[in-house]
């Protein structure tokens, strides 16, 4: 589906993606780790047309897609949450979903003046699907509250929301687990992987959870300093010396118990 | 409909029938003439703020480039309506359109070579040659045929002359004379951010005005087009017409008075009619899934994108709508004046008490852009009276000497200040403005 | 009975440095009329208004006020050109009530469409650049650089100018407008100097781009001589270049008549500055509209509006400031005058000024008069 | 052949009234970049406050004249010039109290701060010719040359002359120390380290124990020292006139958009950038032109890119070029 | 039982419209690690804003050491030695890394070096980053340099909303570890997690809320060990 090709962003001196390849391939979902800073984000920002690559290319089902604009990326089913919740605050939240599919009738101007009636009628269509996304994350009686006033995990559920609005081929999740409720983060994640199965939804998604990741993701990658650092299936991955060094560590579970020694 | 309902349908009745009180208080205790003149301006004044309101309230465009807009409705008016010079066009017509031409070619062909030439030294190299070479051109064709088209006549022509259509003709004209300069503007500038755009489009509206100034082969410049025609019938004309004289006197109507009644009433028919309409449109498109998209651009535009909205597109699209209206109601204000003056345009007037109105209005809200062009109109004419009563109770008291005569000619100095009082209060009490968005 | 009369002018806005003046010319003749106690119409009040001089809208509603609320008879005013122009359309001839403008000087307004309700003590631009023409070649100068501010008045008088001067084999080096009150004037200052010219005309005002550009020229050497038509004659400007200015010349409206020197020491006495621009027109125009109603013995705008060419005019006994109630005198006895007033007066044409000039040349600190044309 | 002559009409033309403009701008700029960058909104008061602050000035220069104290060859504005600061400084404060204090605490957006700033200019506009009227004041005294340009014809025996008034060079050092000043509080400062924390973040900026009032103040007081400043030393250097300050108001925040809002260098730069671009662009080269090529060849047009009736078209398609090339100015100013 | 060192008694408000907590309380003690666990939307974050003043209370009251604090402002809270990283715009994105801990000890008047040395220990990447602006950092970099900040405080009540979003394991480990550390040398501890698992671990004390109220309280272990809390609250 997606193919990455010695891609790099450098910011200033700095090289955030640092020729990363990597590909990620059609049906599957992806976990994408690393430490922090290792890149994650900027090379989905890359991808996703938010920032132009210094070098490389990106490619989409075999066509190049390097450097065009995100709404352009959007028309072509790739969508993408934000790892810093980004809602549209004055709206309310079902508004939020609401305007997210593409190409609405009423987004044009003269539809809006003089076709009011097919106008109406998609936009009951659309309510009753925001309707349903909101009851399945749970946050269905926040319909009509400003989207600014809801909690932060909250607003990372709408974030996924969204992009349950339109059929998408491939959804690039960042860190939609961070601040969320780990009893409703497997809920989202047997959707993920509904929507995978059912509608044909590829998958890439950056966590930190390896939880989380374990039980969605196949294969995993793990960047670090803007390179891909390992990749395999998640127990793969997870054995890795580099990967153990670099991101996960030895764990807490001895540490805890010193301290209640000590 | 929804967002005055949402503000407590009792707020936006009792505001607008608050600012009626005021109308209807001048016009008692004033007089009816000077009540129906500042509702006139009032209407025109309520569109340019609904032309900021689409590019503010809906898009979240930081432009102040309203006076621009303003003008160029202004010179419509003058091209559209104002009678041909003779000679005029034959002076050099021929060589101000050719020149003209040629500067948008070299324009086109900087930017074509900017797209087809190699990234590098090539390219900018080619491209300041072709700016420099067509700017000379540009001048040899230009100069001579402008010279010669001032040479004209100076002092009663000195221009090409207009189309002597009929004035109505130049509102839309002005709107589209707008729409094409705000298209040529937001395609270089509405890439900037808040404060940049501002003080961009506060910049072009002044580079507007100073062609509007020193083109005198356009709109005679600061020399002024005066005597405009209008749309509806002169007041002494109206006192000479025997049937009109019989229709007042059978009504016991003063003829001075019932003639400036009645012209400015059709006026008010007018302007009335073409703000009802766009108000009509503003509401439709604010209130449709073009108004949450725009909404949605406002709140977040790096979310819209990847939400698939054209971001750029739609504000461009809000920027030349905004702008077009603006241009209407500049030529709407200009055949109310009958006269174009390039040197009464300051930002000042045209833009920032514009922009107080949309403020004061409550930004996003159609219905509040109204109000607040009919109650901030209201109080800039009428700050002066009041002003000076304010300063008369003030010096009532004193005793005669140097303070008191100084006070006394500073009055007229209260009316902004009375203006600026009146506005910090309102703002005070309705910091979201009087009809928040909801 | 109270005689209201409008004064219309900006207050506020570009030309507020100068209106008080000229609204203390006006209502001086207003009170030099009251005590004669001559003027048997009424008591004559007047009202100010602002005309903001840029906004045509809030002036004509300020002028519709003052008609149709306060019931005002007459306007002195407008200033400036443009919002006098809208006036006159629309606030002025709507309610048939007459105005005469001090400073409007446009040479637009001579044909504009009046129903004999406008007139203006001040001389359309077009006569000045001939007389300013003749000066400068009878002193043998034949190439000139000139500036203007920005607006009807200076691009009339520069236009003009330029075009006499040319005629008459002169050159003009350059024509460069200037913006008043804006914050520099280098970029004026340094093309005119690169343009050079043995001297430079300065078509401003005396407290504006104009006084800027005159003391820049000086300080960095550019010009050492300057033509100051009427907008630049002012004791102020004078005062304050000082020494730079000695040697200058220029020329304003004025004849040998005693009027302007009358007006000045009225003023003084008033304490106010007589020599500020367009404060002597006030006074006229105020004077002519009560002297317009004396002789028609009526308020009514269509009664004394035709009255003002024939009061202005000669044949007649001449009549100078301060002398208002003998006009008032002989106007009730029945005898013919001419009121000759602070700015010599002549009422031509569409009712405006003739323009006859001074000839003026700056010694010593002073501003003195060489001959009249 | 003259390259020396046409090096001294460039300089003398040119370079050294664009200086000494672009120097009182960059002074203007810098107090409303600072609003701008604490405060968060663009303070359309600050040329009233100049002119308000240079009216205070005046008074107090007028006041030390008449008790016959004199500043030797500088004016004697400076002498006045600190109490000045203090009086604008108690006035700007009592704006704040007055005024904006409300819309901070019930967190308005930006916009109806500068609405709100538009209400206070209209008032100051109208209390500043209360107290002193609309007509235009010179009131500069002192040596009012560095140099003149007779005297330098006569020292250099060229044909061209080069002046520098006193308000010239008194503009550009105290320009010049303002800015270093104004950098090195804000960078290593811990008061101006805490203000620029407020502007970035103000509820994290309370909760790291910045106190809000004391931000605000310090920044109110500061914008008083630089509008009253940058007033003073323009009404020096070209006459005081309130209508004209008004008018400073545009260049002013040209000034400090094209350098970036929020940075004091950009605002320098930003200063000479709008006063070269306006005094360049529409220069007539004809009389350099002339000193440097053989007499034949001298132009007979004036060798003018533009006319002066464009100067300020012209400082803003500079502008807009500026932005188009770097969106948040010369120095990477901020945007909210 | 004597007095917490710090509580919020039955706080019950919002932000203005309908009440978002309702009679929620939430206590720790010197050398304590309590931690709150909830749904999202439960009123965690607005629970810890009662706690430091940052919204004002209907009912109940926050008292410190037994003195009544309700009434004090966030800054008048941060005088008394309570810190506080809220959940989201924690940082100074304009300001660099180091400038961003230095504000932390804006009221400290002693050498900060040392605080600081630690701070760059605990978090390597901040060190290599200090001179740059922290809004160009990564979102887990972002959340080090808030902890960070809140740590050069050294406070005497350190409040935490949600400290381990978005950062690595192995941060999150070395986080933890040092909370305890800090807790350790007496400092109370108040979070909020949604790691709880790891979090309730090493809590001395869990709250759960949920709608604004106190559903389970307990000792870090006796939450873990509850199904019910497990299933509902901590994914299983
Ligand atoms: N605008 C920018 N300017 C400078 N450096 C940047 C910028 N954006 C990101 N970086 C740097 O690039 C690196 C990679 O950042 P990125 O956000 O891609 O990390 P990440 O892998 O998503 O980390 P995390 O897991 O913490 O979200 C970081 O070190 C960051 O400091
Ligand atoms: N600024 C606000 N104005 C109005 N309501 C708000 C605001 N912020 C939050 N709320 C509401 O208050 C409730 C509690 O929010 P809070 O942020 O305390 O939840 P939380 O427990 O921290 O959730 P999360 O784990 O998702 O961060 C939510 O239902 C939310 O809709
Ligand atoms: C008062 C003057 C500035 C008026 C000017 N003569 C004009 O006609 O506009
Ligand atoms: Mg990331
Ligand atoms: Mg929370």
């Amino acid at each position: 589906m997606i193919e990455v090709k010695n891609l790099s962003r450098h910011f200033g001196g700095f090289r955030a993606v640092d020729g990363a390849s990597l590909s990620i391939a059609s049906g599957s979902v992806t976990g994408l780790i690393g430490p922090n800073g290792a890149g994650k984000t900027t090379l989905f920002n890359v991808v996703a047309g938010r920032l132009k690559p210094t070098s490389g290319t990106v490619q989409m089902a075999g066509e190049d897609i390097t450097g065009l604009p995100p709404h352009e990326l959007f028309h072509k089913g790739l969508l993408r949450t934000f790892q810093i919740a980004h809602e549209f605050g004055s709206m309310s939240c079902v508004e939020n979903l609401m305007m997210v599919p593409g190409a609405q009738q009423g987004e044009v101007l003269w539809n809006a003046w003089f076709r009011r009636g097919a106008v109406r009628a998609e936009e009951e269509r659309l309510r009753v699907k925001a309707q349903d996304v909101l009851k399945f994350l749970t946050i269905d009686h926040l319909a009509d509250q400003k989207a600014s006033q809801i909690s932060g995990g909250q607003k990372k559920l709408l974030e996924l929301g969204r992009t349950m609005m339109v059929d998408a081929k491939i959804v690039f999740l960042d860190e939609v687990g961070a601040g969320v409720n780990r009893t409703l983060l497997n809920t989202i994640g047997d959707a993920i992987l509904r929507l995978n199965a059912e509608r044909g939804y590829t998958f890439c998604v950056i966590e930190h959870d390896m939880d989380f990741i374990g039980r969605l993701c196949n294969p995993v990658i793990c960047m670090a300093e803007g390179k891909v650092l390992a990749q395999g299936t998640v127990d793969e991955v997870k054995n890795d010396e580099r990967v153990i060094e670099a991101y996960l560590g030895t764990g807490l579970k001895n540490k805890i118990k010193e301290a209640a020694h000590g | 409909m929804t967002a005055q309902a949402a503000a407590g349908p009792g707020r936006g009745l009792l505001l607008a029938a608050l600012v009626a009180a005021l109308f209807f208080a001048t016009g008692m205790l004033q007089s009816w003439t000077l009540a129906l003149l500042i509702v006139n301006m009032a209407l025109v004044s309520s569109i340019m703020a609904l032309g900021v309101n689409i590019q503010w309230g809906y898009a979240g465009l930081f432009s102040v480039g309203t006076m621009g807009f303003v003008a160029l409705g202004g010179l419509s008016v003058v091209l559209v309506s104002s009678s041909p010079a003779p000679g005029g066009w034959a002076a050099g017509g021929p060589g101000i359109v050719l020149g003209l031409l040629m500067g948008a070619a070299t324009i086109a062909a900087a930017v074509m070579a900017a797209a087809k030439l190699p990234k590098g030294r090539t390219r900018t190299l080619g491209v300041a040659v072709i700016l420099i070479v067509g700017f000379f051109i540009f001048r040899a064709i230009f100069d001579p045929a402008v010279q010669a088209v001032e040479a004209n006549n100076p002092a009663a022509h000195g221009n090409l002359g207009g189309l002597g259509l009929p004035v109505l003709m130049a509102w839309p004209v002005g709107g589209l004379l707008a729409a094409a300069v705000a298209w040529a503007i937001g395609k270089t500038a509405l890439g900037l951010r808040s404060d940049y755009l501002a003080i961009a489009t506060l910049g072009i509206a002044e580079i507007i005005l100073a062609v509007l100034k020193n083109e005198d082969w356009l709109g005679r410049g600061v020399k002024n087009v005066i005597s405009l025609p209008r749309p509806v019938p002169y007041e002494v004309d109206l006192q000479r017409s025997q049937a009109f004289l019989d229709w007042a006197s059978s009504w016991g109507f003063d003829p001075i008075t019932a003639s400036s009644i009645v012209v400015r009433l059709m006026y008010t028919g007018l302007f009335a009619a073409v703000l009802l309409a766009l108000i009509w449109l503003s509401q439709a498109a604010l209130h449709s899934p073009w108004g949450r998209m725009m909404r949605a651009i406002r709140d977040n535009e790096v979310s819209a994108e990847a939400m698939g909205k054209d971001v750029t597109r739609r504000h461009l699209q809000v920027f030349i709508l905004g702008s077009a209206v603006i241009g209407i109601a500049g030529a709407m204000m200009t055949t109310l004046d009958g006269q174009l003056t390039p040197g009464s345009y300051s930002p000042l007037r045209f833009t920032f008490l514009i922009w107080v109105m949309v403020i004061v209005g409550g930004s996003g809200n159609n219905w509040g852009s109204v109000l607040g062009g009919f109650l901030i109109w209201w109080l800039w004419v009428m700050v002066e009276p009041i002003g000076n009563g304010l300063m008369t109770v003030l010096t009532s008291g004193m005793s005669d000497g140097w303070l008191k005569a100084h006070l006394i000619n500073s009055a007229a100095h209260m009316r902004l200040l009375t203006m600026g009082v009146i506005l910090l209060l309102v703002l005070r009490f309705a910091p979201k403005g009087l009809l928040p968005e909801r | 009975e109270d005689v209201k009369m409008g004064i219309i002018l900006g207050f506020t806005g570009p030309l507020e440095s100068i209106t008080p003046n000229m609204a203390t010319g006006a209502e001086l003749a207003i009170t030099e009329v009251n005590e004669s106690g001559k003027f048997t119409l009424g008591t004559v009040v007047p009202v100010r208004a602002d005309s903001t001089c840029i906004d045509a809208a809030a002036a004509t509603a300020a002028a519709d006020r003052l008609i149709t609320a306060e019931g005002i008879k007459a306007i002195m005013g407008a200033d400036c050109s443009g919002v006098t122009g809208a006036i006159l359309q629309n606030a002025a001839r709507t309610n048939g009530v007459a105005m005469i403008s001090p400073s409007a000087t446009s040479p637009a307004l001579s044909t504009a469409e009046d129903d004999g309700l406008f007139f203006r003590t001040a001389p359309s631009d077009a006569r000045q650049g001939v007389v300013m023409t003749e000066i400068l070649m009878d002193k043998g100068i034949k190439t000139v650089a000139l500036t203007y501010t920005n607006n009807d008045y200076g691009k009339g008088l520069a236009d003009s100018f330029a075009e006499a001067f040319t005629a008459a084999g002169g050159t003009v080096t350059i024509n460069a407008p200037h913006e008043d009150d804006k914050a520099d004037y280098s970029a004026e200052v340094a093309s005119l100097a690169s343009a050079g010219g043995e001297v430079l005309v300065v078509a401003g005002y005396t407290d504006k781009g104009g006084k800027s550009i005159i003391q820049a020229s000086l300080d960095s050497g550019a010009f050492s001589t300057f033509v100051l038509p009427d907008g630049m004659v002012g004791q102020k400007l004078v005062d304050d270049i000082g020494e730079g200015l000695t040697g200058s010349f220029g020329q304003y409206p004025g004849t040998d008549s005693q009027g302007a020197e009358v007006f000045q020491s009225l003023a003084t006495a008033a304490g106010f500055d007589g020599t500020s621009a367009f404060a002597p027109e006030s006074y006229d125009a105020a004077a002519l509209i009560m002297l317009a109603m004396a002789a028609a013995g009526s308020t009514d705008s269509k009664d004394w509006a035709p009255k003002v060419m024939d009061l202005a005019n000669a044949p007649g006994e001449p009549i100078l400031p301060g002398e208002l109630g003998k006009a008032l005198e002989l106007i009730a006895a029945g005898t013919d005058i001419d009121y000759v007033g602070a700015t010599a007066v002549e009422l031509i044409g569409p009712g405006e000024s003739a323009g006859n000039y001074r000839e003026i040349e700056i010694k010593d600190g002073k501003i003195e008069t060489i001959r009249f044309r | 052949m003259d390259i020396l002559n046409a090096l001294v009409a460039f300089l003398n033309f040119v370079f050294i009234p664009g200086l000494a403009y672009g120097a009182q701008l960059a002074l203007g700029a810098l107090g409303a970049t600072l609003i701008y960058s604490i405060l968060r909104f663009s303070n359309f008061a600050h040329g009233d406050t100049m002119a308000i602050g240079t009216v205070f000035v005046i008074l107090l220069t007028w006041g030390l004249q008449s008790m016959g104290i004199s500043f030797g060859p500088l004016p004697t504005a400076l002498l006045a010039l600190p109490v000045g600061i203090a009086l604008t400084a108690v006035l700007l404060l009592a704006t704040d109290r007055v005024v904006y204090r409300y819309y901070r605490r019930v967190k308005a957006a930006p916009v109806i701060l500068v609405m709100a700033s538009l209400g206070v200019m209209f008032i100051l506009n109208g209390v500043t010719r209360f107290i002193i009227g609309t007509s235009d004041i010179s009131f500069t005294d002192g040596e009012r040359f560095i140099l003149t340009a007779g005297d330098f014809r006569s020292w250099s025996g060229l044909a061209e002359g080069l002046a520098i008034r006193t308000t010239q060079g008194v503009t550009v050092v105290i320009a010049m120390i303002a800015v270093a000043l104004l950098f090195w509080f804000l960078q290593k400062t811990r008061t101006g380290k805490s203000m620029r924390a407020f502007s970035d973040n103000e509820d994290l900026a309370l909760l790291s124990g910045i106190n809000p009032d004391k931000v605000v103040a310090v920044t109110w007081i500061v914008a008083a020292a630089l509008a009253t400043t940058a007033g003073t030393l323009y009404g020096l250097d070209k006459g005081f006139s309130p209508f004209t300050y008004f008018q400073l108001l545009l260049p002013i925040f040209a000034a400090a958009i094209v350098g970036g809002l929020g940075s004091p260098i950009g605002a320098i730069a930003g200063g000479f950038v709008i006063a070269f671009s306006e005094v360049m662009v529409t220069y007539a080269w004809k009389k350099v032109v002339t000193y440097l090529v053989p007499e034949a060849m001298a132009p007979s047009g004036l060798v003018q890119l533009m006319s002066t009736d464009y100067k300020f078209a012209v400082s803003f398609v500079i502008l807009i070029i500026v932005l188009l090339v770097m969106p948040t100015g010369l120095f990477k100013g901020k945007s909210v | 039982m004597a007095e917490p060192f710090l509580i919020g008694e039955a706080m019950t408000g919002g932000y203005g419209g309908a009440d978002i907590l309702h009679g929620c309380t939430i206590a720790v003690e010197p050398g304590e690690i309590a931690v709150i666990v909830g749904p999202n939307g439960a009123g965690k974050s607005t629970a810890m804003k009662a706690v430091f003043g940052m919204l004002s209370l209907r009912a109940g009251a926050v008292r410190l050491k037994g003195e009544d604090i309700t009434a004090l402002t966030p800054q008048a809270r941060v005088a008394k030695g309570m810190a506080f990283v809220p959940q989201t715009s924690n940082i100074f994105t304009t300001m660099t890394v180091e400038e961003n801990l230095e504000m932390g000890a804006f009221l400290r008047r002693d050498d900060i070096r040392g605080t600081m040395d630690q701070v760059y220990t605990l978090f390597p990447i901040l060190k290599e980053k200090r001179n740059q602006a922290a809004g160009e950092l990564s979102g887990g970099q972002r959340q080090q340099v808030a902890v960070g900040r809140a740590l050069m405080t050294q406070p005497s009540v350190l409040m935490l909303d949600e400290p381990t979003a978005g950062v690595s394991p192995i941060v999150m480990d070395e986080l933890f570890d040092r909370i305890i550390e800090v807790a350790r040398s007496g400092i109370s501890i108040l979070m909020v997690e949604q790691n709880a698992r790891q979090a309730l671990e090493i809590a001395d004390k869990g709250y759960v809320l949920v709608q604004g109220g106190n559903r389970f309280t307990g000792t870090g272990q006796a939450l873990l060990a509850d199904p019910d809390v497990r299933k509902s609250f901590l994914g299983g």
